[in-house]
């Protein structure tokens, strides 16, 4: 984690370059891992998840199957080279908690009455993390469950938002991430606008607050054109 | 999930006819554990839940060098319901005390800067343990009042060759903010505050709302398995901000 | 742990002012916890541990299942903020076996014959740790046990005796315990005088043990009186 | 439950055709690990224990400055029985460990002061890993044996430059006393001491007594599901005194 | 086990008209992980392995106290394939590890003593971390090459106060030798060399040769549950030699 | 784990006194654990392991039970004061893959299908460490499965052989194995001459490789002969 005292927006331009509402450059593939019933790996710049999706399938041991639907369980995990000081292998406290929230992000889109006593297995491995890791995952495991088949009502399109030098931007860094005064996790089903995961850290006024979730709500949208672009692409071959 | 007080939830009514965005009766009792450097027991109608801090040392983390460190720790002991179980903490236990941290860590109420001895080499480490006793619902809201009574029970112990001295003090642990978290939980089109553990079995979705004495929000939680609408958001934070005020009073004595 | 090379008696009386044969202030309470089946608070001066009951009920997974009993079982834990340097989560060596002697110390009072294929399981946690703590939590299983409803021939009830500046001593502080020439965990059923729990550390003499034994029968009764009258308490209600 | 060994027992009589109050025979090897600093295998009848004793370097506790630590590990491996079970110690290793631990430590039968190199920073620590080959009864006893002989059998290994050297010696560990711990055991009225694997099956209350040279008691630890009285605590108690004279005469050559 | 890619391997025959001793096609990316010192995902035919190299800081092993340290992790992420599970690495994962450890250690590849940086005191650590990304056979040749290629990649950080500045280097990694391993495979009488996952099923015995430029032989390991005869073996050391002629020509630019 | 920079072979003997393809004293004894149904305990030199086979006895839990044959597990460990600087008790790494191979050297010679759903269980200490311990392993483990009465197709012999001062050696003590050129774990089932485990790490020439192969095969064959004499031993009682 590296801080710095210098300024993170300079003449409206943040340190790579991008404007305040830009997204560092997106990479959407679907597909990805042969075994898998369905995979995706996302890139948002320097940020790289990958996806598999097992399921729907039988359920063991027993006595956690559900007689009247499906359930869906999520892994997130750091690869160990992810990060700049070696992360040790297994599951953390932060890992878990991220692990929970995704599993809630994506539930609502899921619907697996039709899929009793079995489970949907949602694996996500983070492979370079340089900040906004629990949302390109959320990304790419949404786009992966559809490629799977798993019946779903919409797609989960997520992204983080944050406030750096007093200004509220889209898609934070690992730099801007460690240096922010607040950031935000966000996720939505674009169709009908419901969301399903926010988490945020930091201090923000009301005010801001609500800009932040319209700024988050806005950029969703534009991810969620990639996300479908990426799946007719899949669909084409 | 059947139950009278859920039932009733439904319909908007409350089985101890408190209203909605009402609060159980709640008691807060400082200074109760005397091997602790600070502790609250705090009971939110029938949750009951204890925090204690104890103060140890340690070597910062590389890159807040002249840091002290704050480790909040949660247990749903057995004790405190059929439905817990002995081992580690689970993905609940996890989130309440990730939940917790980020409230007090966000607000900055304790200023870690003042808790370094040594750059680099010596800090203070402030071990906040939430401890569960009976569990009668809101368990976040409740840990987090517990948590910030027992910080502002602490005090800091002196130092001596490297080594604390327990039982000697040098100065009250500076807690600049009363951050207050509060969950506005969804039921159908209402809102609810502080549910009781039958009332929490017909509600989908929850928001954890951090809010410090200047109201700025310092952390945010959804939590539940159905969705919300922006305007749920903005509605359920305006209800988080007003209540904080109410519960901020606790501590102002 | 605290060493001193002080005197711990003083002109016949303790370093906290008491005799040598009085217990600390001795606090107790029952039905504490609203979602237990039975509970129970016991504090001797700054030892405090608060217990839980729960049951009988039926035991998974089904092989550990006795078709012609119910079991006991018992988990002594100590919170982290009980003890001078916080104490790291999870049970050690010494909770083990503390867990152990617990439940050997409570088997013989309950009878559980009625409830086959069940558990009833005790939950102890040592709240405030000052000396003794395992026989306060005997304590307080016990009249757990009782408000629980699990029938019992008998209470258990436990005090320590030890032997500090050449004379023994009963209900040992902290102090005490880390400067002790001997210390003894001892429960018994006072009714037909059973003795169920009996660990020794230190040093004694065969004539000094009895004396020891025989001091503790006699603290133990003292205390099945405070047991009895926190009972009635609760029943009065 | 049933079987021939402990029905006979119940009747006041031993398969092997010993007296209730004798203990099989004993063999003990002292030397047999060339790895380790002391070693010592027992063999009780048919169950055999082999303790092994390695010396280390560490910090050591901060209330006791100046002693070397001693640290008793037992591995009910599961070579031993077939109930025995790979991984961690469960609750009877444990326990087993303890008492020994208890026994040594409380008799001052090792001068742990003696250990020390450094106050503070340095001392010895003595590890006494007990390995149960063959369970056939009174596990306790056999381990307690098996440790005593390793210590006697230990050699202080030379330490250059803050390191052990291995296979170098200063000294043997001084063994101050000869504590022995015998657990009797009550079945029905009787009391019976050194029971094999078969026997144990109808025993159910013992009485763990750790007796020192000069007759002091240094342990204690009362077993099994059922209760004693305060005559059969008594009895016991003289019966462990009796016998570990008796025993302590293996140690003197 | 039925399925028609090994029905078709026991006829002598490969559902993609490979030649038995023929390798599918493989395609190595290095740097591609920028937190990394040291990065290559290599695909053989669709089985995917990731390898990244960190480079950290420790205190060497005592009988070595002038040579850097080699860690080499494996992990089966439950993301490669229906049958890996999640939690702590199981047999295979810990033997494909220390199989491929050993073939980097014995050839020498790395000179560890370059990594010290003081005596005793400070080295330097090379942790590879495998990452099974996808699970279509022949695990153990496709983790060598990405970790041969992951070190080749690899630059060591500087160095500034006894502490990493990532993201500065020095200078590569100095990578010595080129060792190949190559697992040869026998069904009934035939042998065969990069199995696909489904024609692994047939495969009752195999062996891994790792064999380093000057053709050294550095490891060797059987797998598998059927016995070799003395023939087999010399014979798939002979293929292996061959093949990892042919394979080291990959790094050759 | 001691380095040395002397020289290892000395006038065509090794520092202990043996000729390159001297055994170390060799001892084995059967029946040494009256509770297990096969047992041995076999010494090279300072090398001792202790092996007792359980089974076949049903296996739990029943989801791991084959129903065409019974199946074999292996579980190798060295004991903590084994080695020169103690070893923490519990399965390392190193332990967990020569439990895996050991069992694989110990497959091929079982057959097990007349005990479907059954598990033979053998486990194998390690008590005295001083070099090739993994390969005394596997010979005390194959006269305790026979001593067990577990079918057999033929007895399953393993030794070490490595190259030190530029010479092949057989069974390599501790300070020959850390200071030596290559080192090999072999085992082989004898009458067919069939290999059933090989591990080899170092660096030899394949010319160097292949006579060292059929050293260790004449290696075998000595200890063949001491295998089926310490089970004709045991068969006299």
């Amino acid at each position: 984690m590296v801080k710095t005292n210098e300024k993170l927006i300079v003449k409206g331009k943040r340190l790579d370059g991008r404007a305040i509402e830009d997204l560092r450059p997106v990479k959407m593939d679907v597909d990805v891992i042969e075994r898998a019933d369905g995979s995706a790996q996302v890139a948002f710049g320097n940020t790289e998840t990958i996806v598999s999706v097992y399921g729907p399938r039988k359920l063991y041991p027993r006595f956690l199957q559900k007689s009247d639907t499906g359930i869906l369980r999520c892994r997130y995990n750091m690869a160990p080279f992810s990060v700049e000081d070696r992360k040790r292998p297994g599951p953390g406290r932060r890992s878990i908690e991220i692990s929970k929230v995704t599993r809630l992000a994506l539930e609502p889109a899921t619907f697996l009455t039709d899929f009793p006593k079995t489970v949907v297995d949602v694996f996500i491995e983070v492979l370079r993390g340089d900040g906004s890791t629990r949302v390109a995952g959320v990304n790419a495991a949404s786009i992966a469950l559809a490629t799977a088949g798993v019946p779903m009502r919409d797609l989960v399109v997520a992204c983080s938002v944050g406030k750096i030098d007093g200004k509220l931007v889209v898609d934070l860094n690992g730099l801007e991430d460690n240096n922010s005064e607040a950031d935000i996790a966000f996720a939505i089903m674009p169709s009908k606008e419901k969301v399903t995961l926010l988490q945020m850290d930091g201090r923000l006024t009301k005010e801001e607050l609500f800009e932040s979730l319209d700024l988050a709500k806005k950029t969703c949208k534009k991810i969620y054109e990639m996300q479908k672009s990426a799946l007719k692409e899949s669909f084409k071959d | 999930m059947e139950n009278y007080a859920s039932n009733l939830l439904l319909s908007g009514k409350r089985i101890d006819n408190r209203k909605l965005d009402e609060f159980r009766e709640i008691e807060i009792k400082q200074g109760i554990i005397d091997k602790a450097e600070g502790s609250a027991m705090v009971k939110l109608g029938k949750t009951k839940i204890l925090a204690g801090v104890k103060i140890g040392l340690g070597t910062p983390f590389p890159d807040t060098p002249n840091e002290g460190m704050l480790i909040v720790n949660a247990e749903f002991t057995p004790l405190a319901s059929p439905d817990f179980e002995s081992g580690p903490p689970g993905e609940d236990a996890t989130e309440l005390a990730r939940v917790v941290d980020r409230g007090i860590r966000e607000s900055k109420c304790i200023d870690l800067k003042k808790l370094c001895k040594t750059p680099r080499e010596m800090v203070l480490c402030v071990f906040v343990d939430i401890h569960i006793i009976n569990h009668d619902g809101n368990l976040i809201d409740c840990a987090f009042l517990a948590s910030l009574a027992a910080l502002m029970d602490t005090k800091i112990p002196k130092i001596k060759d490297d080594r604390i001295v327990r039982g000697k003090f040098e100065k009250d642990l500076p807690v600049l903010y009363k951050p207050i978290e509060v969950t506005v939980c969804k039921v159908d089109d209402k809102f609810v505050l502080d549910p009781m553990f039958k009332e929490e079995a017909v509600i989908e979705s929850k928001l954890t709302v951090c809010v410090r004495d200047d109201e700025k929000i310092c952390a945010l939680q959804k939590q539940g398995s159905k969705e919300l609408t922006m305007d749920d958001i903005k509605k359920m934070i305006e209800i988080a901000i007003d209540k904080s005020k109410e519960l901020r009073k606790l501590f102002e004595r």
